[in-house]
Protein backbone atom coordinates (compact mmCIF):
# COMPACT_ATOMS: atom_id res chain seq x y z
CA UNK A 1 0.00 0.00 0.00
CA UNK A 2 0.70 3.70 -0.44
CA UNK A 3 1.27 4.22 3.30
CA UNK A 4 3.53 7.23 4.52
CA UNK A 5 6.81 8.71 3.53
CA UNK A 6 8.78 10.68 6.29
CA UNK A 7 11.14 12.60 5.42
CA UNK A 8 13.76 15.15 7.22
CA UNK A 9 15.31 18.08 6.71
CA UNK A 10 18.25 19.53 8.94
CA UNK A 11 18.33 22.97 9.39
CA UNK A 12 21.28 24.93 12.33
CA UNK A 13 18.25 25.21 14.99
CA UNK A 14 15.48 23.46 13.96
CA UNK A 15 14.31 20.15 11.68
CA UNK A 16 11.51 20.01 9.75
CA UNK A 17 9.69 16.50 9.07
CA UNK A 18 7.66 15.97 5.58
CA UNK A 19 5.08 13.61 6.07
CA UNK A 20 3.88 12.47 2.58
CA UNK A 21 0.51 9.90 2.15
CA UNK A 22 -1.37 8.23 4.85
CA UNK A 23 -1.06 8.68 8.46
CA UNK A 24 -3.23 5.37 10.02
CA UNK A 25 -2.60 3.00 13.17
CA UNK A 26 -0.40 0.94 10.16
CA UNK A 27 1.83 3.85 9.51
CA UNK A 28 2.30 5.72 12.80
CA UNK A 29 5.21 3.75 13.88
CA UNK A 30 7.29 5.57 11.37
CA UNK A 31 6.37 8.80 12.07
CA UNK A 32 7.22 7.78 15.82
CA UNK A 33 10.67 6.36 15.29
CA UNK A 34 11.84 9.66 13.40
CA UNK A 35 10.21 11.92 16.60
CA UNK A 36 11.78 9.29 18.80
CA UNK A 37 14.95 9.79 16.61
CA UNK A 38 14.86 13.82 17.04
CA UNK A 39 14.39 13.57 20.96
CA UNK A 40 17.20 11.02 21.27
CA UNK A 41 19.52 13.70 19.63
CA UNK A 42 18.51 16.75 21.02
CA UNK A 43 17.20 18.16 18.17
CA UNK A 44 14.00 19.75 19.86
CA UNK A 45 12.84 22.59 17.42
CA UNK A 46 10.64 20.26 15.28
CA UNK A 47 8.01 21.73 12.55
CA UNK A 48 6.54 19.17 11.02
CA UNK A 49 5.47 19.92 7.34
CA UNK A 50 2.08 18.30 6.31
CA UNK A 51 1.38 19.50 2.45
CA UNK A 52 1.55 16.07 1.20
CA UNK A 53 0.12 14.34 4.05
CA UNK A 54 -3.61 13.26 3.02
CA UNK A 55 -5.07 11.80 5.98
CA UNK A 56 -4.67 11.18 9.94
CA UNK A 57 -6.73 8.90 12.00
CA UNK A 58 -6.18 8.92 16.13
CA UNK A 59 -3.26 6.69 15.42
CA UNK A 60 -1.33 9.32 13.93
CA UNK A 61 -2.41 12.13 16.37
CA UNK A 62 -1.34 9.87 19.03
CA UNK A 63 2.53 10.59 17.92
CA UNK A 64 2.08 14.31 18.16
CA UNK A 65 0.51 13.47 21.98
CA UNK A 66 3.22 10.89 22.63
CA UNK A 67 5.82 13.36 22.30
CA UNK A 68 5.00 16.71 23.19
CA UNK A 69 5.25 16.75 26.97
CA UNK A 70 8.69 15.37 26.56
CA UNK A 71 9.77 17.87 23.67
CA UNK A 72 8.55 20.50 25.90
CA UNK A 73 10.30 19.90 28.95
CA UNK A 74 13.51 20.12 27.01
CA UNK A 75 12.71 23.62 25.69
CA UNK A 76 11.45 22.64 22.10
CA UNK A 77 8.45 22.31 20.25
CA UNK A 78 6.23 20.64 17.55
CA UNK A 79 4.98 23.24 14.84
CA UNK A 80 2.81 22.33 12.63
CA UNK A 81 2.94 24.12 8.91
CA UNK A 82 1.36 23.75 5.33
CA UNK A 83 -1.53 21.32 6.52
CA UNK A 84 -4.01 20.27 4.54
CA UNK A 85 -7.73 21.23 4.98
CA UNK A 86 -8.47 17.61 4.91
CA UNK A 87 -6.63 16.74 7.90
CA UNK A 88 -6.77 20.19 9.85
CA UNK A 89 -10.61 19.09 9.93
CA UNK A 90 -9.60 16.38 11.96
CA UNK A 91 -7.50 18.65 14.14
CA UNK A 92 -10.22 20.49 14.62
CA UNK A 93 -12.62 17.86 15.56
CA UNK A 94 -10.50 17.41 18.61
CA UNK A 95 -9.20 20.65 19.61
CA UNK A 96 -5.69 20.32 18.78
CA UNK A 97 -5.23 24.26 17.60
CA UNK A 98 -4.79 24.73 21.25
CA UNK A 99 -1.92 22.73 21.99
CA UNK A 100 0.17 23.15 18.35
CA UNK A 101 0.93 26.31 16.92
CA UNK A 102 -0.42 25.75 13.22
CA UNK A 103 1.47 28.27 10.04
CA UNK A 104 0.76 28.30 6.33
CA UNK A 105 3.98 28.37 5.16
CA UNK A 106 6.92 26.37 6.54
CA UNK A 107 9.38 29.10 6.84
CA UNK A 108 6.81 31.04 9.19
CA UNK A 109 7.03 27.95 11.44
CA UNK A 110 10.49 27.71 11.36
CA UNK A 111 10.91 31.03 11.87
CA UNK A 112 9.37 31.23 15.15
CA UNK A 113 12.52 29.39 17.03
CA UNK A 114 14.79 31.88 15.86
CA UNK B 1 -33.97 3.38 -11.26
CA UNK B 2 -36.17 2.77 -8.61
CA UNK B 3 -35.01 3.05 -5.07
CA UNK B 4 -33.71 0.30 -2.95
CA UNK B 5 -31.99 -1.24 -0.43
CA UNK B 6 -28.47 -2.55 -1.54
CA UNK B 7 -25.94 -4.48 0.58
CA UNK B 8 -21.91 -4.31 0.11
CA UNK B 9 -19.68 -6.22 2.20
CA UNK B 10 -16.13 -6.49 2.67
CA UNK B 11 -14.47 -9.31 4.26
CA UNK B 12 -10.71 -9.06 5.26
CA UNK B 13 -7.78 -9.84 7.05
CA UNK B 14 -7.51 -8.01 10.24
CA UNK B 15 -4.04 -5.94 9.93
CA UNK B 16 -3.19 -2.27 9.70
CA UNK B 17 -1.96 -2.64 6.29
CA UNK B 18 -5.51 -3.45 5.41
CA UNK B 19 -7.04 -0.19 6.83
CA UNK B 20 -6.24 1.44 3.16
CA UNK B 21 -8.28 -1.23 1.17
CA UNK B 22 -11.23 -0.78 3.57
CA UNK B 23 -10.65 2.79 3.65
CA UNK B 24 -10.90 2.54 -0.07
CA UNK B 25 -13.69 0.83 0.07
CA UNK B 26 -15.76 2.37 2.10
CA UNK B 27 -15.10 5.98 0.03
CA UNK B 28 -15.82 4.21 -3.15
CA UNK B 29 -19.17 3.31 -1.99
CA UNK B 30 -20.17 6.58 -0.11
CA UNK B 31 -18.83 8.21 -3.21
CA UNK B 32 -21.21 6.08 -5.54
CA UNK B 33 -23.94 7.22 -3.14
CA UNK B 34 -23.28 11.00 -3.75
CA UNK B 35 -21.74 11.77 -0.57
CA UNK B 36 -19.65 14.62 -0.75
CA UNK B 37 -15.78 14.92 -0.18
CA UNK B 38 -16.04 16.04 3.40
CA UNK B 39 -18.77 13.51 4.29
CA UNK B 40 -16.92 10.80 2.57
CA UNK B 41 -13.82 11.94 4.67
CA UNK B 42 -15.47 10.89 7.87
CA UNK B 43 -17.51 8.00 7.01
CA UNK B 44 -13.84 6.79 6.49
CA UNK B 45 -12.04 8.12 9.15
CA UNK B 46 -14.38 6.66 11.47
CA UNK B 47 -14.25 3.13 10.33
CA UNK B 48 -10.80 3.42 10.28
CA UNK B 49 -11.55 4.13 14.05
CA UNK B 50 -13.92 1.47 14.56
CA UNK B 51 -11.64 -1.25 12.51
CA UNK B 52 -8.24 -0.14 14.01
CA UNK B 53 -10.23 -1.29 17.36
CA UNK B 54 -10.83 -4.74 16.02
CA UNK B 55 -7.47 -5.09 14.77
CA UNK B 56 -6.21 -3.75 18.62
CA UNK B 57 -8.49 -4.74 20.94
CA UNK B 58 -10.47 -7.51 19.73
CA UNK B 59 -7.87 -9.40 17.83
CA UNK B 60 -4.19 -8.16 19.41
CA UNK B 61 -2.77 -7.91 15.94
CA UNK B 62 -3.82 -12.11 14.67
CA UNK B 63 -4.30 -11.48 11.37
CA UNK B 64 -5.86 -14.98 11.15
CA UNK B 65 -8.78 -13.46 11.73
CA UNK B 66 -10.94 -11.39 9.70
CA UNK B 67 -12.70 -8.12 9.74
CA UNK B 68 -16.69 -7.97 8.16
CA UNK B 69 -17.65 -4.42 7.35
CA UNK B 70 -20.64 -4.58 6.02
CA UNK B 71 -22.30 -0.96 4.25
CA UNK B 72 -25.86 -0.64 3.64
CA UNK B 73 -27.94 2.06 1.42
CA UNK B 74 -30.82 2.73 2.36
CA UNK B 75 -32.87 6.18 0.21
CA UNK B 76 -31.27 8.65 2.99
CA UNK B 77 -29.36 6.35 5.00
CA UNK B 78 -25.59 5.03 4.86
CA UNK B 79 -25.13 2.24 7.52
CA UNK B 80 -22.05 0.26 8.31
CA UNK B 81 -21.84 -2.37 10.41
CA UNK B 82 -18.51 -3.55 11.78
CA UNK B 83 -18.13 -7.38 13.32
CA UNK B 84 -15.84 -9.03 15.29
CA UNK B 85 -15.44 -11.73 17.31
CA UNK B 86 -13.36 -11.02 19.74
CA UNK B 87 -13.36 -10.94 23.65
CA UNK B 88 -15.39 -7.95 23.49
CA UNK B 89 -16.11 -5.19 26.32
CA UNK B 90 -18.08 -2.96 27.60
CA UNK B 91 -19.06 0.28 25.62
CA UNK B 92 -20.94 1.67 28.46
CA UNK B 93 -17.50 1.23 30.80
CA UNK B 94 -15.61 3.22 27.90
CA UNK B 95 -14.72 6.67 29.80
CA UNK B 96 -14.98 8.79 26.51
CA UNK B 97 -13.21 12.12 27.19
CA UNK B 98 -13.64 15.50 27.78
CA UNK B 99 -11.66 17.53 25.33
CA UNK B 100 -10.36 20.62 27.04
CA UNK B 101 -9.06 18.28 30.23
CA UNK B 102 -7.29 15.73 27.60
CA UNK B 103 -5.63 18.30 25.77
CA UNK B 104 -4.40 20.08 29.60
CA UNK B 105 -3.03 16.59 30.81
CA UNK B 106 -1.75 15.71 27.55
CA UNK B 107 -2.95 12.40 27.56
CA UNK B 108 -2.19 9.84 24.77
CA UNK B 109 -4.53 7.51 22.67
CA UNK B 110 -8.46 7.10 23.60
CA UNK B 111 -9.90 8.70 21.21
CA UNK B 112 -11.32 6.40 18.74
CA UNK B 113 -14.90 5.89 19.94
CA UNK B 114 -14.94 9.91 20.74
CA UNK B 115 -13.92 10.87 17.16
CA UNK B 116 -16.37 8.07 15.68
CA UNK B 117 -19.21 10.03 17.95
CA UNK B 118 -18.72 12.96 16.50
CA UNK B 119 -18.05 12.31 12.97
CA UNK B 120 -20.85 10.09 12.79
CA UNK B 121 -25.04 11.03 12.73
CA UNK B 122 -25.49 7.60 15.00
CA UNK B 123 -23.10 5.23 16.51
CA UNK B 124 -24.51 2.00 18.41
CA UNK B 125 -22.55 -1.12 20.40
CA UNK B 126 -24.30 -4.68 19.85
CA UNK B 127 -21.93 -6.25 21.91
CA UNK B 128 -22.76 -10.27 23.55
CA UNK B 129 -19.18 -10.53 24.98
CA UNK B 130 -17.18 -13.58 24.12
CA UNK B 131 -19.66 -14.59 20.91
CA UNK B 132 -19.80 -11.31 18.54
CA UNK B 133 -19.35 -7.74 18.73
CA UNK B 134 -20.76 -5.20 16.40
CA UNK B 135 -20.41 -1.56 15.71
CA UNK B 136 -22.90 -0.01 13.65
CA UNK B 137 -22.62 3.87 12.28
CA UNK B 138 -25.18 5.37 10.30
CA UNK B 139 -24.71 8.93 8.21
CA UNK B 140 -27.78 10.80 6.69
CA UNK B 141 -27.44 11.49 3.02
CA UNK B 142 -28.78 14.75 2.12
CA UNK B 143 -30.22 14.28 -1.90
CA UNK B 144 -29.90 16.73 -3.85
CA UNK B 145 -31.83 15.04 -6.32
CA UNK B 146 -33.54 11.99 -7.59
CA UNK B 147 -30.93 9.25 -8.84
CA UNK B 148 -28.62 7.22 -6.90
CA UNK B 149 -25.73 7.02 -9.21
CA UNK B 150 -24.32 9.38 -11.63
CA UNK B 151 -21.83 8.22 -14.38
CA UNK B 152 -19.67 11.41 -14.18
CA UNK C 1 5.78 -11.83 9.33
CA UNK C 2 5.22 -15.89 8.82
CA UNK C 3 3.72 -16.49 5.11
CA UNK C 4 0.35 -17.42 5.23
CA UNK C 5 -2.53 -18.01 3.14
CA UNK C 6 -4.84 -14.92 3.41
CA UNK C 7 -8.82 -14.56 1.88
CA UNK C 8 -10.23 -11.67 0.95
CA UNK C 9 -13.82 -11.54 -0.37
CA UNK C 10 -16.41 -8.17 -1.44
CA UNK C 11 -19.71 -9.06 -1.84
CA UNK C 12 -21.42 -6.14 -4.39
CA UNK C 13 -24.57 -5.73 -5.95
CA UNK C 14 -24.51 -6.89 -9.41
CA UNK C 15 -24.55 -3.29 -11.38
CA UNK C 16 -21.79 -1.50 -13.57
CA UNK C 17 -21.63 1.45 -11.25
CA UNK C 18 -20.04 -0.66 -9.36
CA UNK C 19 -17.28 -1.88 -10.94
CA UNK C 20 -14.94 1.18 -10.00
CA UNK C 21 -15.39 -0.64 -6.80
CA UNK C 22 -14.25 -3.80 -7.22
CA UNK C 23 -11.64 -2.83 -9.81
CA UNK C 24 -10.03 -0.63 -6.44
CA UNK C 25 -11.00 -3.81 -4.16
CA UNK C 26 -8.80 -6.00 -6.62
CA UNK C 27 -5.81 -3.01 -7.32
CA UNK C 28 -5.44 -2.77 -3.25
CA UNK C 29 -5.22 -5.79 -2.66
CA UNK C 30 -2.94 -6.26 -5.57
CA UNK C 31 -0.87 -3.68 -4.37
CA UNK C 32 -0.54 -4.69 -0.80
CA UNK C 33 1.03 -7.57 -1.66
CA UNK C 34 3.73 -6.38 -3.99
CA UNK C 35 2.60 -6.66 -7.50
CA UNK C 36 3.97 -4.05 -9.93
CA UNK C 37 1.72 -1.66 -11.73
CA UNK C 38 1.41 -3.06 -15.35
CA UNK C 39 0.41 -6.31 -13.29
CA UNK C 40 -2.29 -4.40 -11.09
CA UNK C 41 -3.19 -2.82 -14.30
CA UNK C 42 -4.03 -6.79 -15.68
CA UNK C 43 -5.46 -8.20 -13.03
CA UNK C 44 -7.66 -4.94 -12.53
CA UNK C 45 -9.24 -5.35 -16.08
CA UNK C 46 -9.35 -9.19 -16.20
CA UNK C 47 -11.69 -9.03 -12.61
CA UNK C 48 -13.50 -6.21 -14.47
CA UNK C 49 -14.22 -8.31 -17.68
CA UNK C 50 -15.38 -11.10 -16.06
CA UNK C 51 -17.94 -8.75 -13.35
CA UNK C 52 -19.17 -7.11 -16.40
CA UNK C 53 -19.84 -9.80 -17.66
CA UNK C 54 -21.93 -11.55 -14.73
CA UNK C 55 -23.64 -7.98 -14.40
CA UNK C 56 -24.61 -8.42 -18.36
CA UNK C 57 -25.07 -12.24 -18.97
CA UNK C 58 -25.88 -14.02 -15.88
CA UNK C 59 -27.39 -11.19 -14.29
CA UNK C 60 -28.99 -9.68 -16.99
CA UNK C 61 -28.54 -6.20 -15.04
CA UNK C 62 -30.55 -6.95 -12.40
CA UNK C 63 -28.90 -5.04 -9.49
CA UNK C 64 -30.85 -7.08 -6.60
CA UNK C 65 -28.15 -9.75 -7.37
CA UNK C 66 -24.75 -9.83 -5.44
CA UNK C 67 -21.06 -10.76 -7.44
CA UNK C 68 -18.88 -12.25 -5.20
CA UNK C 69 -15.18 -11.10 -5.65
CA UNK C 70 -12.79 -13.82 -3.50
CA UNK C 71 -9.22 -12.90 -3.13
CA UNK C 72 -6.92 -15.68 -2.16
CA UNK C 73 -3.28 -15.10 -1.68
CA UNK C 74 -0.59 -17.70 -1.16
CA UNK C 75 3.05 -17.45 -1.36
CA UNK C 76 3.36 -16.93 -4.71
CA UNK C 77 -0.03 -17.04 -6.25
CA UNK C 78 -2.78 -14.51 -6.00
CA UNK C 79 -6.02 -16.28 -7.10
CA UNK C 80 -9.32 -14.36 -7.96
CA UNK C 81 -12.75 -16.39 -7.63
CA UNK C 82 -15.76 -14.77 -9.04
CA UNK C 83 -18.73 -16.47 -8.65
CA UNK C 84 -22.54 -16.03 -10.23
CA UNK C 85 -25.52 -17.58 -10.02
CA UNK C 86 -26.93 -17.25 -12.59
CA UNK C 87 -28.32 -19.61 -15.59
CA UNK C 88 -24.60 -20.10 -16.36
CA UNK C 89 -23.49 -21.52 -19.75
CA UNK C 90 -20.85 -23.92 -21.53
CA UNK C 91 -17.36 -21.97 -21.57
CA UNK C 92 -16.62 -24.70 -24.46
CA UNK C 93 -18.66 -23.29 -26.79
CA UNK C 94 -17.54 -19.67 -26.47
CA UNK C 95 -15.52 -18.77 -29.25
CA UNK C 96 -12.35 -17.47 -28.18
CA UNK C 97 -11.41 -14.92 -31.61
CA UNK C 98 -8.82 -14.51 -33.37
CA UNK C 99 -7.78 -11.05 -33.34
CA UNK C 100 -5.98 -10.78 -37.28
CA UNK C 101 -9.76 -12.09 -38.24
CA UNK C 102 -11.64 -9.93 -35.81
CA UNK C 103 -9.99 -6.87 -36.50
CA UNK C 104 -10.12 -7.43 -40.74
CA UNK C 105 -13.75 -8.25 -40.44
CA UNK C 106 -14.42 -5.42 -37.82
CA UNK C 107 -16.24 -7.59 -35.25
CA UNK C 108 -17.88 -5.53 -32.44
CA UNK C 109 -17.95 -7.68 -28.81
CA UNK C 110 -16.32 -10.73 -27.46
CA UNK C 111 -13.77 -9.54 -26.05
CA UNK C 112 -13.23 -10.33 -22.47
CA UNK C 113 -12.40 -13.65 -21.93
CA UNK C 114 -10.28 -13.45 -24.46
CA UNK C 115 -8.13 -10.57 -22.79
CA UNK C 116 -9.07 -12.10 -19.59
CA UNK C 117 -6.71 -15.23 -20.86
CA UNK C 118 -4.42 -13.32 -21.94
CA UNK C 119 -3.90 -11.03 -19.14
CA UNK C 120 -3.56 -13.61 -16.08
CA UNK C 121 -1.68 -16.89 -16.13
CA UNK C 122 -4.57 -18.99 -15.29
CA UNK C 123 -7.99 -18.99 -16.77
CA UNK C 124 -10.71 -21.83 -15.04
CA UNK C 125 -13.93 -21.73 -15.48
CA UNK C 126 -16.23 -24.36 -12.73
CA UNK C 127 -19.75 -23.74 -14.82
CA UNK C 128 -23.28 -26.21 -12.85
CA UNK C 129 -25.57 -24.47 -14.81
CA UNK C 130 -28.04 -23.18 -13.21
CA UNK C 131 -26.57 -23.69 -9.75
CA UNK C 132 -23.73 -21.60 -9.44
CA UNK C 133 -20.80 -20.61 -12.14
CA UNK C 134 -17.08 -19.55 -11.30
CA UNK C 135 -13.92 -18.08 -12.69
CA UNK C 136 -10.84 -18.73 -11.23
CA UNK C 137 -7.98 -16.39 -12.53
CA UNK C 138 -4.33 -16.88 -11.30
CA UNK C 139 -1.39 -14.33 -11.43
CA UNK C 140 1.56 -15.61 -10.51
CA UNK C 141 3.50 -12.92 -8.19
CA UNK C 142 7.53 -12.97 -8.73
CA UNK C 143 8.39 -11.88 -5.21
CA UNK C 144 11.77 -9.31 -5.00
CA UNK C 145 12.11 -9.97 -0.94
CA UNK C 146 10.44 -12.04 1.33
CA UNK C 147 8.37 -9.81 3.16
CA UNK C 148 4.57 -9.50 2.13
CA UNK C 149 4.36 -6.23 3.08
CA UNK C 150 5.68 -2.56 2.83
CA UNK C 151 4.41 0.52 4.42
CA UNK C 152 5.72 2.53 2.14
CA UNK D 1 -18.22 7.17 -9.22
CA UNK D 2 -15.71 9.57 -10.90
CA UNK D 3 -16.87 7.95 -14.07
CA UNK D 4 -16.02 9.38 -17.19
CA UNK D 5 -16.19 12.57 -18.79
CA UNK D 6 -16.78 13.25 -22.91
CA UNK D 7 -15.75 16.58 -24.35
CA UNK D 8 -16.20 17.59 -28.06
CA UNK D 9 -14.31 20.84 -29.87
CA UNK D 10 -15.18 21.21 -33.32
CA UNK D 11 -12.60 22.54 -35.53
CA UNK D 12 -13.18 23.20 -39.12
CA UNK D 13 -13.06 19.60 -40.97
CA UNK D 14 -12.56 18.04 -37.80
CA UNK D 15 -13.72 17.45 -34.35
CA UNK D 16 -11.48 16.02 -31.31
CA UNK D 17 -13.47 14.30 -28.60
CA UNK D 18 -11.68 13.95 -25.12
CA UNK D 19 -12.13 11.41 -22.82
CA UNK D 20 -11.20 11.83 -19.30
CA UNK D 21 -11.83 8.88 -16.33
CA UNK D 22 -12.18 5.49 -16.73
CA UNK D 23 -13.89 3.91 -19.99
CA UNK D 24 -15.81 0.61 -18.98
CA UNK D 25 -19.15 -1.04 -19.24
CA UNK D 26 -21.00 1.87 -17.02
CA UNK D 27 -19.30 4.58 -18.82
CA UNK D 28 -18.90 3.62 -22.42
CA UNK D 29 -22.53 4.43 -23.40
CA UNK D 30 -21.42 8.55 -22.94
CA UNK D 31 -18.87 7.31 -25.28
CA UNK D 32 -20.88 5.79 -27.48
CA UNK D 33 -23.62 8.58 -27.85
CA UNK D 34 -20.85 11.26 -28.48
CA UNK D 35 -19.51 9.46 -31.63
CA UNK D 36 -23.63 8.62 -32.58
CA UNK D 37 -24.50 12.43 -32.37
CA UNK D 38 -20.96 13.03 -34.53
CA UNK D 39 -22.15 10.59 -37.32
CA UNK D 40 -25.61 12.08 -37.14
CA UNK D 41 -24.37 15.31 -37.53
CA UNK D 42 -22.00 14.17 -40.50
CA UNK D 43 -18.93 14.98 -38.67
CA UNK D 44 -16.89 12.18 -39.56
CA UNK D 45 -12.82 13.41 -38.96
CA UNK D 46 -13.24 12.24 -35.41
CA UNK D 47 -9.83 12.56 -33.40
CA UNK D 48 -10.14 10.56 -30.18
CA UNK D 49 -7.59 12.46 -27.34
CA UNK D 50 -7.07 9.90 -24.71
CA UNK D 51 -4.82 12.23 -22.63
CA UNK D 52 -6.53 11.93 -19.78
CA UNK D 53 -8.15 8.71 -19.67
CA UNK D 54 -7.26 6.60 -16.83
CA UNK D 55 -8.45 2.96 -18.00
CA UNK D 56 -10.24 0.96 -20.88
CA UNK D 57 -12.17 -2.21 -20.66
CA UNK D 58 -13.38 -4.28 -23.73
CA UNK D 59 -16.99 -2.63 -23.21
CA UNK D 60 -14.64 1.12 -24.62
CA UNK D 61 -13.18 -0.95 -26.88
CA UNK D 62 -16.53 -2.15 -27.65
CA UNK D 63 -17.57 2.09 -28.99
CA UNK D 64 -14.70 2.34 -31.09
CA UNK D 65 -15.24 -1.10 -33.10
CA UNK D 66 -19.02 -0.18 -33.64
CA UNK D 67 -18.59 2.98 -35.21
CA UNK D 68 -15.73 2.37 -37.75
CA UNK D 69 -17.48 0.79 -40.26
CA UNK D 70 -20.08 3.62 -40.78
CA UNK D 71 -17.66 6.30 -40.03
CA UNK D 72 -15.05 4.82 -42.79
CA UNK D 73 -18.25 3.94 -45.49
CA UNK D 74 -18.70 8.25 -44.81
CA UNK D 75 -15.12 8.76 -45.79
CA UNK D 76 -14.47 9.51 -42.65
CA UNK D 77 -12.07 8.07 -39.95
CA UNK D 78 -11.36 7.76 -35.94
CA UNK D 79 -7.69 8.84 -34.81
CA UNK D 80 -5.87 8.55 -31.49
CA UNK D 81 -3.87 10.98 -29.99
CA UNK D 82 -1.82 11.21 -26.93
CA UNK D 83 -2.88 7.51 -25.23
CA UNK D 84 -1.48 7.07 -22.03
CA UNK D 85 1.13 3.58 -21.52
CA UNK D 86 -1.35 2.13 -19.59
CA UNK D 87 -4.42 2.36 -21.91
CA UNK D 88 -1.98 1.88 -25.29
CA UNK D 89 -1.65 -1.61 -23.88
CA UNK D 90 -4.44 -2.67 -23.89
CA UNK D 91 -5.35 -1.28 -27.19
CA UNK D 92 -1.65 -3.64 -28.45
CA UNK D 93 -2.47 -6.64 -26.84
CA UNK D 94 -5.46 -6.94 -29.07
CA UNK D 95 -3.74 -5.69 -31.95
CA UNK D 96 -6.20 -2.49 -32.49
CA UNK D 97 -3.30 -0.37 -33.40
CA UNK D 98 -3.76 -2.11 -37.05
CA UNK D 99 -6.70 -0.38 -37.34
CA UNK D 100 -6.71 2.98 -35.69
CA UNK D 101 -4.12 5.11 -36.04
CA UNK D 102 -2.71 6.36 -33.39
CA UNK D 103 -0.80 9.76 -33.13
CA UNK D 104 1.61 11.20 -29.99
CA UNK D 105 0.20 15.05 -30.69
CA UNK D 106 -3.50 15.77 -31.52
CA UNK D 107 -2.11 18.60 -33.95
CA UNK D 108 -0.39 15.85 -35.94
CA UNK D 109 -3.82 13.70 -35.87
CA UNK D 110 -5.50 16.37 -37.02
CA UNK D 111 -3.28 17.04 -39.58
CA UNK D 112 -4.15 13.37 -41.29
CA UNK D 113 -7.22 14.79 -42.20
CA UNK D 114 -5.77 18.15 -44.35
N1 LIG E 1 -13.80 -3.96 19.02
C1 LIG E 1 -13.36 -3.84 20.29
N2 LIG E 1 -13.07 -4.94 21.03
C2 LIG E 1 -12.61 -4.84 22.30
N3 LIG E 1 -12.41 -3.66 22.93
C3 LIG E 1 -12.68 -2.52 22.26
C4 LIG E 1 -13.16 -2.55 20.92
N4 LIG E 1 -13.35 -1.27 20.52
C5 LIG E 1 -13.01 -0.49 21.56
N5 LIG E 1 -12.59 -1.23 22.61
C6 LIG E 1 -12.22 -0.71 23.96
O1 LIG E 1 -12.57 0.65 24.05
C7 LIG E 1 -11.44 1.45 24.41
C8 LIG E 1 -11.52 2.84 23.79
O2 LIG E 1 -11.34 2.79 22.39
P1 LIG E 1 -10.90 4.08 21.60
O3 LIG E 1 -11.76 5.22 22.00
O4 LIG E 1 -10.92 3.74 20.14
O5 LIG E 1 -9.41 4.41 22.04
P2 LIG E 1 -8.09 3.52 21.98
O6 LIG E 1 -8.31 2.48 20.95
O7 LIG E 1 -7.02 4.49 21.64
O8 LIG E 1 -7.93 2.94 23.38
C9 LIG E 1 -10.24 0.64 23.96
O9 LIG E 1 -9.10 0.94 24.69
C10 LIG E 1 -10.72 -0.79 24.21
O10 LIG E 1 -10.54 -1.16 25.55
N1 LIG F 1 -20.87 -15.29 -16.10
C1 LIG F 1 -21.45 -15.61 -17.28
N2 LIG F 1 -22.73 -16.06 -17.31
C2 LIG F 1 -23.33 -16.39 -18.48
N3 LIG F 1 -22.72 -16.29 -19.68
C3 LIG F 1 -21.45 -15.83 -19.73
C4 LIG F 1 -20.77 -15.47 -18.55
N4 LIG F 1 -19.52 -15.05 -18.89
C5 LIG F 1 -19.45 -15.16 -20.23
N5 LIG F 1 -20.61 -15.64 -20.75
C6 LIG F 1 -20.88 -15.95 -22.17
O1 LIG F 1 -19.64 -15.92 -22.89
C7 LIG F 1 -19.74 -15.02 -24.00
C8 LIG F 1 -18.39 -14.40 -24.30
O2 LIG F 1 -18.05 -13.49 -23.28
P1 LIG F 1 -16.96 -12.35 -23.57
O3 LIG F 1 -15.78 -12.97 -24.22
O4 LIG F 1 -16.71 -11.64 -22.30
O5 LIG F 1 -17.62 -11.37 -24.63
P2 LIG F 1 -18.98 -10.51 -24.54
O6 LIG F 1 -19.31 -10.37 -23.09
O7 LIG F 1 -18.64 -9.22 -25.18
O8 LIG F 1 -20.00 -11.29 -25.30
C9 LIG F 1 -20.82 -14.06 -23.63
O9 LIG F 1 -21.43 -13.49 -24.75
C10 LIG F 1 -21.79 -14.94 -22.84
O10 LIG F 1 -22.64 -15.63 -23.70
Amino acid sequence: MSGVEVRRKDLQEVTVIYLKGYLDAHTAPEFEKALQELVDQNRVNIVVNLAELNYISSAGLGVFMGFIEDIRKKGGDIKIAEMADKVFRVFDLLGFPVLYEIFKDESEAIGQYR
Amino acid sequence: MARKTENYHLRIPSETANLQVIRNFVSDVAKSVGFENQDIGKIELAVDEACTNVIEHAYHQDSKKDIDVAVKIDFDKFTVVITDHGKGFKPEDVDIPDMNRYLAELRVGGLGIYLMKHLMDEVEYRTQPGVSNEVRMVKYLIRKDNKKKQSA
